[in-house]
């Protein structure tokens, strides 16, 4: 087939729209740590911009997209973008160039490693949350995409559906950030209930607003075509973050107060949830798979909070638990009247994709889990993981990026 | 020569301005400060939980007056400051041994 | 006719950038309200993003864009996206997916929800102004909208033009907000003029440059297609905002200082009045629209402070005046050249269209102005419309949200 | 040719998208200020937005794109827009409305004379500022445009490459800066080692991270049409900022500790030394250019401070210098198995082209510099160019603008 | 009575904040000051530059208590916030002549 | 033992501060305050309109000294804050009967 303008410049813009979402996750969280902490929590996501930027083009996109080895990893055949170019690969997003299909998926890989880093802002030594990014990416990240997306992966094969990222983006990394965050250990401060008070509400929903847009070119792109498919998901998405939001400042309202803080969480738990289901199930269940990610999500946060685990910004409970809702609730809500390249879901009487679901649900969380377990305790025999009780104290800006935030005459 | 130090709460700044502006006192100081006491701090939201603030934004008012002009001042603040709920605040008089206008250099009661 | 990739790519990406505004809405008010207020203030327009995304699909695209219930309404043949789909829509955006025309429209319902909070901040109860909000987009946005782009709509057979919402979303938001204003009452210490100091004005400019941006998607993405004349509309949009941004900061100056509040202000009156006519005057004609625009608002906002009216932020002079003076100058410049579904206006010798396009003004002052103070009326009688005076004065995040923005080790 | 509804979306969507790059620069340049100058920093690139778009309409796009005029300037058959319509222009951007490809030039104008005043900050009268803007557009700007891009321009001739504006735009705006600075003198301070800490950097990163993304606009929107080369140049732009971003962590790494600043001026340095060659070369090649990028602005920075030159946020360092850098390479890594109108460069075995490429450098160098000196001084003796001691100590925010940033009850 | 002044590190609000708490003092008002001493400032970044900042920002505690009580409470903040670095910070002791409650218009002893 | 409160403007903090090291007095703590007195509040712009701010930016020095070195460092303060203009700001000296140096428990004039 050949190149279709229209669906080449709704896949760049995509791929644009994608990449604003890492300083938006930087905001989202920058806004929600201690004034001392934003600056290291802001580098950590834009790191990853450079960082995962040159991987994901030197061997990631090969590891992930390249000619299939047993179901399980890409061929090394793609390596520093050998053979992808100006014309549409052979198997994948036959209307565009291979090349903007690889840089829509590099920011899909940018950002999953910016996500993890909500679990361990404010004490982890930066020097080692670059080497664990660069090890995640290859180890965990290229593999899991390579079975969900990858021609030939064996969870594609089994017909595991994942329209956009559910399990490859969201479990993986919500997944992974528990397990960084129980390697890593608690804040100081943390189980006496010292407050760590978010310091710029304002910039987190700043934060949010750009993720919400971006998302369109996240859910609305992934149809890889400019039309009904891709129009489809774009509402669908909308409509699950918007009843996320309004059902999250509800649960918060009936607890306390509706607050800026959860409505911006609500609204980002129903977009992940709403990601692997976006184009295969029709726009109106964006309503109930996002009341149910934003019921989902909060009690997990609460949960997560009761167990004293210090996975600092919850990307478990909205990403990993919103995640998982939401790769569940495809195989419920799923029909093939949306995308013919889906599935029926258990609505439609095919109660079988819903244990696809499970199974693809139930290998990423093993793998990511175990796989992010042993990488985290490899980096902390050889880096060490934590910066010391001082740093922590003194603050991650000044003591290892070497500036602070708010300068100004006094302060 | 006393320095009056007075807590108030945020939002009685203007009616403690005003108060003093009327009783003849314009020359004042003012900080943003925190403070805690027998009012208990605030509940705040985190997400799914809760965590109290200790310390409360108050208005810490300087202003240096002749001896004599005390009581007025006191007055003045603690009249205007009240609402009678806990977290009111605190007035401290301090001495003052000297003060010196910087514009003109004069010293003791004509610099005030 | 069948679906074009290259117009679907222009309205969804539109659609993302509309939504855009919303967040841009919610910065450019936060920052001019003070510390205390500004999640209360941010929050009144992200709800909107919630509330109206979710009633939009429920049933508001349908009281506004189904089939014609004698030019006033339409019938609820669309309730809850039945018949919406991923084919065109028979009557409307005959290129691109019914779909993806229902969420364009939305992102427009929304940010007219969240531009009228402007008016209410920093003294508004927020569960009457969401009861409030849902009442309004029901009972004025739906139908106005009905009336002005609906297949049928009274002022769309009477001829009136509006191509992106000058009437639709500038004047019901603007004399919407007025009448909501004046129910309300002032802000404590209005009167007194107590100095209302806008706490953040960065945060203006970066939501004046989020809604300028977001702007293009709104009016040339009202084109429906992605060609000639969404570029015309694009390019009379910059023009008009180009030109009021300055001559507001030239008055500015003329009175005393050209400042970054005034000229991000002007920039907004400039856009809001092209709207109207972007899609049917010559580019060029941008930039009279726009230096009447700043002139327009500039002493209309000057006379609402004389009047000693506590609008707070301004809509009505904004909104409500801009959005009339570019529906009325659209009378004046209009040209079928330019757009052959539009009609001539006053300088190409039209006449009468000068006369259409003032019926369409009044018609919707006099209505969303009545209905508005009725339905506000109603919220104050059941539950009340004010804060407490204490919360008032302790402030809206606190008492509203049980937050604060800036939080921090010590305040 | 006729008009594709495609590559029309995608080049609407580049010129919104380099349209926000000016509001980017304006938070990037705003947020290394000090408090009381952050407005008038915000101002300086925000007026251009509507200086520079009104003068760009009125004659700048003829000047720069009329028919020529001895390779050297553009007639004036264009001024307002005469001429130019919703049909394709007959020489520039075949399948595209001519007023498309108008604007977004138009865009890439503003954004220059935005990127000038990071010279100039915290000391520049502002009157002064938007002379200077609106003469260097016409005798600066606007020349050099025509001799790269215009039809009949003797650089064109030649055969000068530049994809998207490392001369026209970034040599043009560093070089221009440098001389402005020397005329204008250092701030108060600057000599005696006074610290003029940032007073925001989450604002920095927040300019950045919207450069970045406005950049996929300015870079692969210079394709002018959405298909292969788009895409391409989409990649080598990603690589190259990644690249470069990452660079100048490491050399930071190496002298001190790795600073998010930094990291934010690396990302521009590499999107900056990518833009002449984006189109042009492979994309893998970004990937030296933007390391090559990082190293040689960081270290024409050391010496600019070493040379205690108040230029004061380094637009020579990092646009003027990158913009050199990025054109000679393109000569380098320049391939037409890339882009067929372009040529091959001195890795494939065409020396000449590096001799084309250093010429071009080296006559804007020359004319911008001089030029710039001349409209300096001539701003000099007339209106004077910096603000009284007084105003400059007090800060530029209520000096010249009657405003300061952040109000509240009490500071 | 008598007002401690302490200027601490900001990281040592906490420990103090507790020793007093522990010793019985409850009631107190903090801003944020900066300050310069012994210890030298901290060198910041700027790009590829390196500035020195000399005020580094400290925490200053003020609490007004009875003669009496003065030994305790130096000793309880002198105890908690020593890390024995420079930059720890000083404790000033100033007479305070009178104290007013606002909430009550109680004077003296009392309004502590 | 006297401390020395001095209310400048914002900008002499750079001069103050320079000579009071060259007078010898490193120590010091500063902070942002608020003040009001002779000179008036300052117009500023809200889009069409403008209101007054009362309270000017001040900063605050604080700084205790033996009582030998007051007129010292009043001087030093006085001649480089001076502008001639309302707004200079004002000097107070108050008593201190203690000080102590936290890092090493000294007390009195050897801890300043
Ligand atoms: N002993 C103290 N020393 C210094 N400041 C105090 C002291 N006690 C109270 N304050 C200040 O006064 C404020 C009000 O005190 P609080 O006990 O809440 O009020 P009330 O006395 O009206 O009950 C506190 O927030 C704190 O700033
Ligand atoms: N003479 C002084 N007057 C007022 N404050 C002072 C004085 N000397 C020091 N300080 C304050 O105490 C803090 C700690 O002083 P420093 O000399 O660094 O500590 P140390 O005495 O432990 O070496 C300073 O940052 C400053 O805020
Ligand atoms: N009586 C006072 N008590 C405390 N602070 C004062 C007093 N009078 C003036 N100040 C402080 O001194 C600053 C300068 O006072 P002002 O009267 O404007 O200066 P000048 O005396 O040079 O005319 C004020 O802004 C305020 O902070």
């Amino acid at each position: 087939m050949s190149i279709s303008s229209g669906d080449t410049a709704w896949i760049l813009i995509s791929s644009a729209l994608v990449m604003l979402m890492t300083p938006g996750v930087a905001l989202f969280y920058g806004g929600m740590v201690r004034r001392k902490n934003v600056l290291s929590t802001l580098m950590m996501s834009f790191a990853a911009l450079g960082l995962v930027g040159l991987l994901w083009i030197l061997y990631g996109y090969s590891l992930s997209f390249g000619p299939d080895i047993g179901g399980l990893l890409g061929r090394l055949d793609f390596i520093g973008l050998r053979g992808v170019g100006q014309e549409p690969s052979p198997v994948y997003a036959s209307t565009v160039p291979h090349l903007a299909f690889m840089v829509f998926q590099g920011m899909f890989a940018i950002i999953t490693v910016a996500l993890i880093t909500g679990a361990v802002v404010e004490r982890i030594k930066f020097s080692s949350l670059l080497l664990f990014s660069a090890l995640w990416l290859t180890f965990v990240y290229a593999p899991v995409a390579h079975w969900v997306w990858g021609d030939g992966g064996w969870l594609a094969e089994l017909g595991a559906l994942d329209f956009a990222g559910g399990t490859v983006v969201h479990i993986c990394a919500g997944v992974s950030a528990l397990a960084l965050a129980l390697v890593l250990g608690p804040r100081k401060g943390f189980r006496d209930g010292q407050p760590m008070e978010p310091h710029n509400i304002p910039m987190v929903m700043l934060g949010a607003g750009l993720l919400w847009f971006g998302w369109f070119g996240f859910n609305a792109g992934s149809a890889l075509t400019s039309g009904g498919l891709a129009a489809s998901a774009f509402v669908a998405t909308n409509a699950s973050a918007a009843a996320a939001a309004f059902t999250w400042m509800v649960l918060d309202w009936i607890y306390r107060r509706p607050t800026m803080l959860g409505t911006a969480t609500g609204a980002v738990a129903g977009l992940v949830a709403i990601t692997p289901a976006a184009g295969f199930v029709s726009p109106m269940m964006g309503i109930p798979i996002g009341m149910g990610a934003a019921v989902v999500c909060y009690y997990c946060m609460l949960f997560r909070m009761r167990r004293q685990i210090d996975e600092s910004l919850d990307v478990w409970a909205v990403h990993g638990m919103g995640g998982t809702w939401g790769a569940i609730a495809t195989g419920v809500f799923a029909s093939v009247a949306v995308n013919s390249a889906g599935a029926n879901g258990l609505l439609m009487g095919n109660v079988l994709q819903l244990g696809k679901q499970m199974a693809g649900v139930a290998a990423v969380w093993l793998f990511a889990f175990g796989a992010t377990w042993v990488l985290a305790k490899l980096v902390e025999v050889t880096l060490g993981v934590r910066v010391s009780g001082m740093e922590e104290t003194v603050g991650l800006d000044i003591a290892q990026h070497g500036e602070r935030a708010y300068g100004g005459a006094l302060r | 020569m006393k320095k009056i130090e007075a807590i108030i709460r945020e939002e009685k700044l203007e009616p403690v301005r005003k108060a003093l502006e009327d009783s003849g006192y314009f020359g004042m100081t003012i900080s943003e400060v925190s403070g805690r006491g027998r009012q208990k701090g605030i509940p705040l939201q985190w997400r799914v939980g809760e965590y109290r603030v200790d310390f409360l934004p108050k208005i810490k008012i300087e202003l240096v007056v002749l001896d004599d002009d005390v009581p007025q001042t006191v007055h003045a603040i603690n009249a205007s400051a009240r609402t009678g709920d806990m977290g009111d605040g605190k007035i401290f008089i301090l001495p003052v041994e000297n003060a010196i206008r910087v514009r003109t250099g004069e010293a003791g009661e004509k610099a005030i």
